[in-house]
């Protein structure tokens, strides 16, 4: 029930299959709701149209991954921005972004407060204990801007690592102050906890922030342009197909999370990018040098493929 | 009464024995039981030992478990494997040639308090990450309490049967191989035994932080990130590897019985 | 065969609590010989036989057996240990035990075995081989250790007070097995004991030490006529004056 | 009888004025031999660092830094502080010493508990039958699997780490700590059973030094293994500090220069603490290695 | 004081290699008497030793110390074991292996110390106390056995062969020390013993064992006149006819 390992089985069209550098391809996934659209186009035989035959591997955090971009155990993952913007700047991999992933859609990221909590409006968020998956993740960067734009000072704020499944635990026991969730677990601690929504991360500044895209090496993308174009395409059709059908993602869910299909069904999702636009991944980049988290500007444009989808 | 006082008391018979530890388990499944139903413990986070035990066993006809705790064991044997092949000699040598101890000490030392966590990513890009990963990681986590294990049972040598056998013209091998190996081989298993455990925690260590594919800590990752935390599933497969564990020392002590009756014997132990 | 030029040992050189446990002691024991070794407790005997075993460097002065300065262990060489419990190996047969130093000669499985065997059956242990060490009593263990060495056929045998352990009868008849084999086969022997009598009896020089640090402080040759017997060699006169003689040279030298 | 006093003085003067003579005495030897043995130790590491330098300079990988590389990271976070605080940096008082400080803790903890248990369970077959199975069961136990569960009953922080800590280094000391006991000479209990000691001066004068030996390689090995879980105790929800959590963190955003001068602290710590570990076990265990030395 | 009934031991019962160490050994010793035991090695003297000091439970028959059936060691008792050098302790020095059964009584550390230390003396140890076991001769290790038990004042001692690895004058010294220390502490002792004239000279009563399994083939009531004295006890005529006549009985049970 847990592996996920959906594989694309029907063998690629001869026609479609002309001219790819290679036809199948190791994709690294997360078990969350954001790497949906590789799911989708696996579901829907996107990937087969363009001749492609994607096998997703599941890991469990994207920096896990970065090793087995770099000595080619797969051909491209899916992760968040803020991590691999942060490796391309340290050159632990030189980055190509395929495509756009995920961006944050409202109410998809919530800071939320339990019932009988002093914490009512995002001021009273100020000293006060918050959790997040990793220190210096795009969690962080988001909220920041936000706090900003409420005219909360960000520096007070006391950020704690709490790893996924400890989050309601340490938040029940009074460790963390507010907790930041994400989905499927807004949609859970509303109605199971009655918790209340202070803030949304992702509003004002950092509405649609985006979350995470499809990134592999610059070299594998120079040897494998039309494979690319090709991915790149897939995952843009996923998304279309996607965004006003709820059913083919509540489809996928349960295959490749822990979402099972009654929740998968009601959950918040994310935006999923039919289009690529370097304008707003740039905001992620200047934020990050903003908080100094990376050593020199990055042009993410240059980063990126042109869109070849319509 | 102690094993020390050797004569006067009657031991045990080896029914009452495993009714005692029967009767451990026992209690210590019962006062799980009771944190769980009394709700000093909140029972989402620890379930009743009855409910738990009654997941371990369903577990126990779904095949894709089956695969999860295959894919553990051949991860945990193959390490286990290579870490005794590698460290009994290793610490014979250590053990035995005091100028070698010396001069590997610094880099072994220095080597020895790493963290597998810290060299998973390095590891990964180095060997690639499938089932290479974890054995890689559970050998070197195992390697040291077979190691150290074996080099403090040389010392323990009794110096009279040593110089027996040098004084009828063997070398410094048979020495070794004769009589400091057969003498401590008694600890160097205690250190086998530690290492299994290790290797066995490793592995699912390894597998939970960063496990793909199968394996019990993958299985046990994916009951984790559930919401809400599926921690039945999680402490079943605890479970089984907890028994897991209790099996294996079990064999190796009844396996160190039969192999070293004449330790036993001497130290007065039923056996 | 074996001769001892100007030996000392010090335990702990240098330390305030520095033992002299040798002093200028020479020595040199003929081919065949059996020479036995008296002297006071803690005089330093049993150093003076690893110092000849090569189990220990002497501190001073050299050790050559057939000529050769003995660094290592000497070939073809057996030693019976005071220790003789700690000797054996718990995690062996007694079989095994007496069988193993024969690995270091060209012996098949079955001779060794059989050779164990023999050895067992003279000291009197013919039942014993299944069993292991700890199963025994102190002077079936000290019989096992002295089988161990018979069995080896060494050339030069050390045996450091090996009949300390077991009755007067049998104790007899270990002497004269080891009569018997040195005879048969040419060994030299080595051997360190308390008793006198024992000592001017299976003797062929009694050398006596003094207290630590050890030296020779006397140097008999015992003449006695015919093959030597329990009965008729201790009444002889001679071995009544060598008895005493070797009697006033130690007691010349005792230590309580 | 009443000589004997006599002769002892006598041995002893002589002793203390002999000349050694042409041959060296063994202390000088072994002073020497040890001389040699840090010295061979020294090149080897020199050797070995040399090497990795030249490895990592012709690979040129991110991931794997010189080490000149990392000396200078480390020097740059730590150790460029002010004279005053022993040049320590703020950085370095913030995560090296509440690192040490749990290291510490957790480590007397569980080596206490491990001895305790150990003795207890070599001692008594009734414990060891009682308790057996449990332990065997816990000992098998991952502890990441149980993070949550450690989370509920613990809390956040230092109590948590410390549990974590414990429970993961107490299993070589117990163990090998119940082999000592167990294995203890039968004549030795015998000569306490005809002399009628109590069992606390069995346990503390005869049982414990038999199973010191055995219980310092248990030792040995929790002291290192208390490190390692360190780290793994600093990736626990809620730390802040500490080296673990800063070598995490440079992962995560994949400061591999700041990731490696983390490790190698660790591998540098790990290696001075053993040192300390083996003069302490040397004091202790004089007499062990005396009298097992093959006399020469 | 002592009285053993009917007494049997089986190591190993009910397996194949099950041996008889004694078979219905009965036996009575009187307060402040000294016993000594000699018999054939291997028949089971230790075993009986170890029945006394209830180190072992015998599979038949009673020990009674005091007329108290041994279940457990008895109070203020001592035994020299026959494994002397495994029966110290190695990481205390011989004056601490002396001075530690002496934390039973009611005694200071000074009080402790000065106690071993007399004893150490007594058996020509004066220099010894700071030595650790393994730095003494076998013959020394042997002593500090003694002294141990000597120190501890018992009322009832158990000696298995614990003048073995001495040489004569010491052994002498000691036997004397033995009968002096008797004398004037009032306590009972039974000493095992392969020396026959050893056992005359120092034994009230002599007691012969068969071979295994063990049981009384000789008691003989030693009485010499006067204090005994190593000279002229030994050329005593009821010494020769005793020391003849317990021979007698050893030989007709020896094992090689
Ligand atoms: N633990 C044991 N297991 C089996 N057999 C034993 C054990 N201990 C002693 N025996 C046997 O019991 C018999 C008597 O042993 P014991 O030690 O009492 O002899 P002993 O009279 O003291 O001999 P010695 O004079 O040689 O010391 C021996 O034949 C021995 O093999
Ligand atoms: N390892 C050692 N370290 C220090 N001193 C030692 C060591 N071994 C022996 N000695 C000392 O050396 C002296 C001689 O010891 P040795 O064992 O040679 O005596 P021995 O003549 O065999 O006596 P015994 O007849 O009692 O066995 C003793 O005084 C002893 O204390
Ligand atoms: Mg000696
Ligand atoms: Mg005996």
């Amino acid at each position: 029930s847990s592996g996920g390992t959906t594989t694309a089985s029907a063998p690629p069209s001869a026609s479609a299959s002309g001219g790819l550098e290679k036809t199948k391809l190791k994709i690294a996934t997360l078990p969350a709701i954001d790497s949906a659209a590789l799911y989708v186009a696996i579901d829907q035989k996107l990937f087969e149209q363009e001749g492609l035959e994607v096998t997703p591997q599941v890991v469990q955090a994207a920096p896990e991954a970065i090793p087995m971009l770099l000595n080619g155990e797969i051909d491209a993952m899916f992760g968040n921005y803020v991590s691999m913007f942060a490796a391309h700047d340290k050159q632990a991999l030189k980055l190509r972004i395929l495509a756009e992933g995920s961006r944050a859609a409202p109410d998809s990221l919530s800071i939320m407060a339990l019932p009988g909590s002093p914490i009512k409006t995002a001021k009273d968020l100020e000293g006060k204990t918050i959790n997040v998956n990793v220190l210096h993740n795009f969690q962080e960067l988001a909220l920041t801007q936000v706090l900003k734009a409420n005219n909360v000072d960000p520096g007070t704020i006391k950020y704690v690592p709490v790893t996924f499944q400890n989050i309601m635990s340490s938040w029940k026991g009074g460790q963390i102050d507010a907790a930041y969730l994400g989905e499927p677990m807004v949609t859970a601690a509303t109605s199971a906890m009655g918790a209340r929504k202070i803030l949304d991360p992702a509003s004002g500044p950092a509405a649609e922030f985006p979350i995470s895209g499809y990134v592999s090496t610059q070299e594998w993308y120079d040897k494998n342009p039309k494979v690319s174009a090709a991915f790149q395409r897939a995952i843009h059709n996923a998304a279309k197909l996607m965004e006003n059908n709820r059913e083919v993602v509540a489809k996928v869910l349960p295959t490749f999370t822990q979402i099972d299909a009654a929740t998968a069904a009601t959950v918040t999702f994310p935006f999923f990018s039919s289009n690529d636009n370097p304008v707003r991944l740039q905001r992620v980049a200047d934020w990050m040098l903003e908080a100094k988290w990376l050593m020199k500007a990055i042009d993410v444009k240059s980063l990126m493929s042109p869109t070849t989808s319509g | 009464m102690s094993a020390q006082s050797l004569a006067p008391v009657r031991p045990a018979t080896s029914a009452t024995r495993w009714s005692r530890r029967a009767a451990g388990a026992l209690a210590f499944a019962s006062l799980i039981e009771l944190l769980s139903r009394t709700g000093l413990v909140d029972p989402e986070i620890l379930p009743p030992a009855t409910e738990i035990v009654g997941r371990a066993i369903t577990l126990m006809s779904d095949p894709l478990f089956h695969a999860h705790a295959l894919t553990s064991l051949l991860a945990w044997a193959i390490g286990l494997g290579l870490a005794t092949v590698l460290a009994v000699p290793l610490g014979l040598l250590l053990g035995s040639v005091p100028i070698i101890d010396a001069a590997t000490r610094s880099v072994v030392e220095f080597l020895r308090p790493i963290p597998s966590v810290a060299l998973i990513p390095l590891v990964a890009l180095v060997i690639g990450t499938g089932l290479q990963l974890r054995v890689t990681l559970v050998v070197y986590a195992s390697l040291w309490p077979i190691l150290y294990n074996t080099m403090y049972g040389l010392r323990g040598v009794d110096p009279v049967a040593k110089e027996t056998l040098r004084s009828y013209g063997f070398g410094r091998l048979s020495v070794l191989l004769r009589v400091s190996l057969p003498s401590s081989a008694p600890f160097i298993t205690t250190g086998f035994r530690l290492a299994a455990g290790v290797a066995l925690i490793l592995t699912v260590s390894t597998e939970i932080v960063a496990g793909r594919g199968e394996g019990i800590g993958v299985f046990i990752f994916f009951a984790g990130i559930a919401v809400p935390a599926r921690m039945t599933d999680i402490l079943a497969g605890v479970f089984w590897v907890g028994l897991f564990g209790v099996l294996v020392n079990a064999l190796l002590v009844a396996g160190e019985r039969r192999a070293f009756r004449w330790h036993h014997a001497r130290l007065g132990e039923q056996g | 065969m074996l001769e001892i030029d100007n030996l000392s040992h010090v335990y702990g050189g240098g330390s305030p609590n520095a033992h002299h446990a040798i002093e200028g002691l020479n020595l040199s024991v003929a081919e065949g010989e059996l020479l036995c070794i008296v002297g006071p407790s803690g005089c330093g005997k049993s150093t003076l036989l690893r110092s000849i075993a090569g189990l220990i460097t002497p501190t001073g002065g050299q050790v050559r057996v057939e000529g050769e300065l003995v660094r290592q262990t000497p070939d073809n060489l057996a030693v019976v240990f005071q220790d003789y419990s700690r000797s054996l190996f718990p995690w062996m047969s007694v079989a095994d035990n007496v069988a193993l130093p024969l690995r270091r000669k060209s012996m098949d499985k079955r001779q060794r075995r059989e050779a164990a065997q023999e050895a067992l059956d003279s000291v009197g242990l013919s039942g014993a081989g299944r069993k292991y060490p700890f199963q025994l009593s102190g002077g079936m263990q000290q019989r096992v250790a002295i089988a161990r060495a018979l069995a080896y056929r060494p050339t030069l045998m050390l045996m450091d007070e090996p009949f300390g352990s077991v009755d007067a009868q049998t104790r007899e008849d270990l002497e004269d097995l080891v009569l018997k084999v040195r005879g048969h086969h040419q060994m030299t022997i080595v051997l360190i004991t308390h008793d006198i009598d024992e000592s001017v009896y299976v003797g062929d020089r009694v050398v006596v030490l003094s207290k630590a640090p050890a030296h020779v402080v006397g140097d008999l040759k015992v003449s006695l006529p015919g093959p030597r017997d329990q009965i008729t060699t201790r009444e002889h006169p001679d071995f009544v004056h060598l008895r005493a003689e070797v009697g006033r040279l130690v007691r010349g030298h005792a230590t309580v | 009888m009443k000589t004997s006093a006599r002769i002892t003085t006598r041995d002893a003067t002589r002793a203390a004025t002999g000349t050694p003579g042409k041959h060296r005495p063994a202390p000088v030897r072994r002073r020497r031999g040890r001389l040699r043995a840090a010295a061979f130790r020294w090149l080897v590491l020199v050797v070995l660092v040399a090497v990795w330098e030249a490895a990592t300079r012709v690979a040129g990988s991110t991931f794997f830094p010189p080490p000149s590389t990392i000396v200078t990271r480390m020097h740059a976070m730590w150790f460029s502080g002010p004279p005053g605080r022993l040049f320590l940096t703020d950085l370095a008082v913030d995560n090296i010493l509440p690192s040490l400080g749990r290291m510490a803790a957790g480590f007397a903890g569980g080596a206490l508990a491990g001895v305790a248990l150990g003795l207890a369970l070599g001692l008594s077959s009734r414990t060891y039958d009682y308790l057996d199975g449990v332990l065997q069961f816990l000992r098998a136990i991952p502890p990441p699997a149980l993070v949550t569960v450690f989370l509920v009953v613990f809390g956040f922080g230092l109590r948590m780490q410390l549990a974590f800590i414990m429970f993961s280094i107490v299993w070589p000391v117990l163990l090998n700590t119940a082999d000592g006991a167990r294995s203890v000479e039968p004549l030795h209990l015998q000569t306490c059973q005809v002399f009628r000691l109590s069992r606390a001066e069995r346990l503390i004068r005869v049982v414990l030094p038999s199973a010191l030996p055995k219980m310092f390689a248990g030792l040995r090995l929790a002291l290192s293994l208390s490190l390692i879980v360190m780290v793994f105790a600093e990736l626990l929800p809620g730390t802040t500090n500490g080296i673990g959590f800063q070598l995490t963190d440079a992962y995560s955003t994949f400061d591999l220069p700041a990731m490696w001068a983390a490790i190698v602290l660790l591998g540098v710590l790990g290696y001075l603490l053993n040192e300390v570990f083996l003069i302490v076990e040397r004091r202790v265990l004089a007499w062990h290695h005396a009298a097992t030395q093959t006399a020469g």
